[in-house]
């Protein structure tokens, strides 16, 4: 299953892409509307990207009242992202809402997040809905299997697995913050070893389903978030330069299947845990005592 | 329609201190003056947004001016490279003026010879940092050209319909001169589809995309 | 001041690389021997590398008896890396310890690293010498600025920023995890931009001197630490594909600064903080209202 | 003296399915066979260890299989561009040998070719995967050659100094058939210098650096 990851594709704005997705993911909603940090807001670094958007999202009223209508004429299962900065304000949310998928950005930069933190915005959510609850966790924790176990006693339906890292860019003429909010989160490309590092870890940890992300910007790459343990792979920064990219990707993870003589994505589930595909090609180098 | 496609580059030529670079058009429609395209510099991880500059019969072609990571890959293209182009995007200019003048500082003449075309080469005023950056205003040869410290607002704007794009500084005090200029305005843009928020700008009074609302808006 | 960073270069075996630095880092040294972890242990990536040693090491005491006089003996100046799996055994190996400067792994693997850990551990060395300490810190934190005002409080010197983020990488033909230990430390280029966001980040939070590190490749990327706030710079991955980078990196500083009409590094510390250099040269983008 | 350089390429020549990478010898020592030296694949964060395969005037070749990121970007490498090697690293063959034979398989023929110029072409005998990957034969003319399922330790290698390097289930069946045999091993290198201790291996019970105990050991 193909989504979009949060904040990085407007569907109202681009329905040719977004229809190419199995379900598409909202920018986060907040309770009030908040228009975001001011520019500069984004910077490239070698291997990804910065972003500081800021959250910036019409609130919650006006996206009940007015997105999310629009939304469903698309046509496509939805999931919302909600974000708060506190467990009643997510919860607040999730009561209002229906007939979609939550994932709740348990990542957002102003929020403690903490393993209890996290454990408590996801119990009083699971307290406000029947809905499905995904989690949606930050790679920046000590022991991210620790922070899903939580989630998952709390009663989290799956995993949203990464979101950005904190990062820096600094002009090349004058050493100052690219972004005006100095920092940024870090996506694309260079968060995938991390991102798969994750789902691995949470895999081991929980039952969950989880929805990996991270970098994607091939099929191959879907692939090992797949093998490490996703079942569901969501493409962020890699739409921003290739907005064809949920066709291409699903084409060459077809490719990539036939090649490694899988007949389905689901056979790939977890492989990286499981023996990989076939014998271990490669002996445990170096010389055995004798 | 396929928007977005590889194309091969035609050939890359210097400008003064910019290049031109010519691809093949593919299947992709030139789009309005002042409409621009994402081209994806190789080895970088986002696309840059390019004015069109000129629509020659089967290509497109960019006016780029290396100042940093992007443009400077971009500008190293060679004839027979291939290249990601996505397009036509944005709002372009409004061509239902009477008395156009098209005005540019800088880089800014990028999407200007394009828009001369379609407004069957109106009167122009270019501004350059130096003579260098001048040789640029080859590509509007009808244009009249001043170098810093001679600026565009030294000219006379008032009574036209202008056209405008270049540095901010140049375009605040151009709205200022001219309430009803059209001004092609620049932010950081990482998809310039609506995709990302991140050229958000503030019309009036309220964060919008740049790429959605723009990059030709109303002074 | 140039460094190599932790268990990225070995003295002994090449004096020559080391020389070229004004002072050298050892490998964690921890109480028992350690054989490390089975190989695989490394394995590339698109814009890193990711490695499991496992910190192998003769341990404290051969160190002490065997390891720490030949080094003596290139005449540099010495930091000791310091790891265990308790306040206690850090605090027992420092103690041990004379005429170096202490750098505590806080970033081991198999250390609990929560703020009041870090600062206990501190704290307990702090009281087993008066040697200038210090903490190393792992970029996994959800604030590494509240680690770093913890070991601050409890008696660091300084700080090293930052260790490795943990990553995956799957066999190109198995999908079975390339390392042995499946996840291991992800380092080189693609940690860069994480690595400036926590010494920018740490020195807003603190008055410590601090030594950058993280995918430094280029005396740019050694300035821009500077610029951020380090007052030292580490080499690590880089060391691996060049051992001439310390010189290489120096002299590239040189070119740098001079570019940039900044008279030492010195002048460059902080400047992300301060302004950058000269005005900054690019207007805040977008139209403002009129 | 210099041991890491920028040194052009001469030219890359397949042999089989094996790449031929000529480079100038710039000031490098060739080292001794079974040295290896350490390659910098353009677009790579790491090296990439090789021995020499060949050390002609003025040139190092090197034998290359393309297996990964890292040999496929190595043999894409054209004449004139440049690539960083470093070394001679590492223990070579301990020439002094009375009746050596070379025993190589599959792209472990790559530094027999250079060890047998200091032996003076003693005898060899070199196993490959399929007649294809056979072809790399040529560059040891005078030895014996087998083919899956023939295996090199079907032949008679008893009362040789037996010098290997191969895939480790042939290091290891060799090892058995000769006690006193010299063979080279591999194991993933981050460094080749001691640095990362990446490539430990146990040794008599111990986990040692192949870099710099081997890669040639003694059986
Ligand atoms: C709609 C639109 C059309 C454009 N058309 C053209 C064109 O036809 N030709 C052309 O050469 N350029 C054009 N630009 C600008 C061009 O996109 C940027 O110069 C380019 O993205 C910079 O990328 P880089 O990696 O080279 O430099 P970066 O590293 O991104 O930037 C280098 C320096 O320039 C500054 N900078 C970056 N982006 C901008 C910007 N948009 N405005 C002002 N300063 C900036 C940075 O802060 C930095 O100091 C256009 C921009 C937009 C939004
Ligand atoms: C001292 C030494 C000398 C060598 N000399 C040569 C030489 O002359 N010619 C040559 O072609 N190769 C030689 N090799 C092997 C070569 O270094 C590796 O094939 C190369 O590093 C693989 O890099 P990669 O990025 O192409 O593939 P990777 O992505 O690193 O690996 C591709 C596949 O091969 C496996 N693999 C990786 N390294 C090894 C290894 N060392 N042994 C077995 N399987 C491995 C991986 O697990 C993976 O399945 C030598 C190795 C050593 C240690
Ligand atoms: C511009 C931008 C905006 C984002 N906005 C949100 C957001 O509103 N909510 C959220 O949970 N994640 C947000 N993210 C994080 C992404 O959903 C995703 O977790 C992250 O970018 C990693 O995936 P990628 O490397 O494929 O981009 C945003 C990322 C980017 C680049
Ligand atoms: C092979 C390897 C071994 C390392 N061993 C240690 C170690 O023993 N102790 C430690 O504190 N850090 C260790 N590190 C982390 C580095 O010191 C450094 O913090 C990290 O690699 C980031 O810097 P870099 O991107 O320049 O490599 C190791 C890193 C690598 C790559
Ligand atoms: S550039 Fe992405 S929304 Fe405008
Ligand atoms: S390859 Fe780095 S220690 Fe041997």
């Amino acid at each position: 299953m193909l989504l979009n990851a949060s904040g990085c594709l407007d569907a109202l704005t681009a329905p040719d892409v977004a229809r190419q997705l199995d379900a598409f993911v909202t920018k986060t909603v907040t309770p009030l509307p908040r228009p975001g940090n001011p520019p500069v807001r984004i910077a490239e670094t070698e291997a990804g990207m910065l972003n500081s958007i800021g959250l910036a999202n019409p609130g919650r009223d006006r996206f009940l009242a007015e997105t999310l209508p629009a939304l469903r004429e698309l046509g496509l299962p939805l999931w919302v992202s909600v974000g708060g900065f506190s467990a009643r304000e997510y919860a607040e949310t999730c009561e209002r809402l229906d007939e979609v998928t939550i994932e709740l950005n348990l990542s957002c930069p102003n929020v403690d997040e903490a393993p209890e933190s996290a454990g408590e915005i996801v119990a009083a959510c699971r307290a406000a809905t029947g809905l499905p609850l995904y989690a949606k966790l930050s790679p920046a924790a000590w022991d991210i299997a620790e922070v899903a176990r939580a989630v998952e006693a709390a009663g989290a339906d799956g995993l949203s697995l990464v979101n950005t890292m904190r990062g820096l860019a600094l002009d090349e003429r004058t050493l100052w913050p690219v972004l005006a909010t100095a920092t940024g989160g870090y996506s694309g490309p260079a968060l995938r070893p991390i991102a798969l590092a994750a789902v691995y870890a949470c895999r081991r940890a929980t039952a969950l389903p989880i929805v990996g992300m991270g970098g994607v910007t091939t099929g191959r790459d879907a692939l090992e978030l797949v093998a490490a343990g996703a079942s569901a792979v969501a493409l962020g920064t890699v739409l921003f330069s290739d907005p064809d990219a949920p066709g291409r990707i699903r084409a060459e993870l077809e490719t990539e299947l036939e090649l490694l003589g899988l007949d389905s994505l689901a056979a790939a589930e977890g492989l990286a845990h499981a023996g990989g595909v076939g014998l271990r090609s490669r002996p445990v180098a170096g010389p055995a005592p004798m | 329609m396929q928007r977005r496609q590889l194309l091969e580059v035609e050939a890359t030529e210097p400008v003064g201190p910019y290049t031109l670079l010519r691809v093949e058009r593919g299947g992709l429609d030139p789009g309005r003056p002042g409409q621009f395209f994402m081209l994806s510099p190789p080895g970088r991880v986002l696309p840059r947004p390019m004015s069109l500059c000129l629509a020659p019969p089967g290509e497109l072609a960019f006016l780029i001016d290396p100042i940093g990571p992007g443009t400077r890959s971009l500008c190293e293209l060679e004839a027979g490279d291939e290249i990601a182009v996505f397009g036509p995007l944005g709002n372009g200019f409004d061509l239902r003026v009477e008395r156009p003048l098209l005005v540019g500082g800088g880089i800014g003449i990028a999407p200007l010879p394009y828009l001369a075309e379609a407004l069957g080469s109106p009167p122009a005023v270019l501004g350059f940092r130096s003579e260098e950056h001048a040789e640029a205003a080859a590509l509007l040869p009808q244009a009249d050209v001043v170098v810093d410290p001679t600026l565009v607002t030294d000219c006379c704007l008032e009574g036209f319909d202008v056209l405008a794009c270049g540095p901010e500084p140049m375009l605040h005090a151009v709205a200022a001169l001219c309430p009803g200029a059209q001004l092609a305005w620049e932010a950081p843009m990482a998809c310039g589809y609506g995709a990302c928020y991140g050229c958000a700008v503030e019309i009036d009074g309220e964060w919008k995309r740049l790429c959605v609302e723009g990059p030709v808006l109303a002074a």
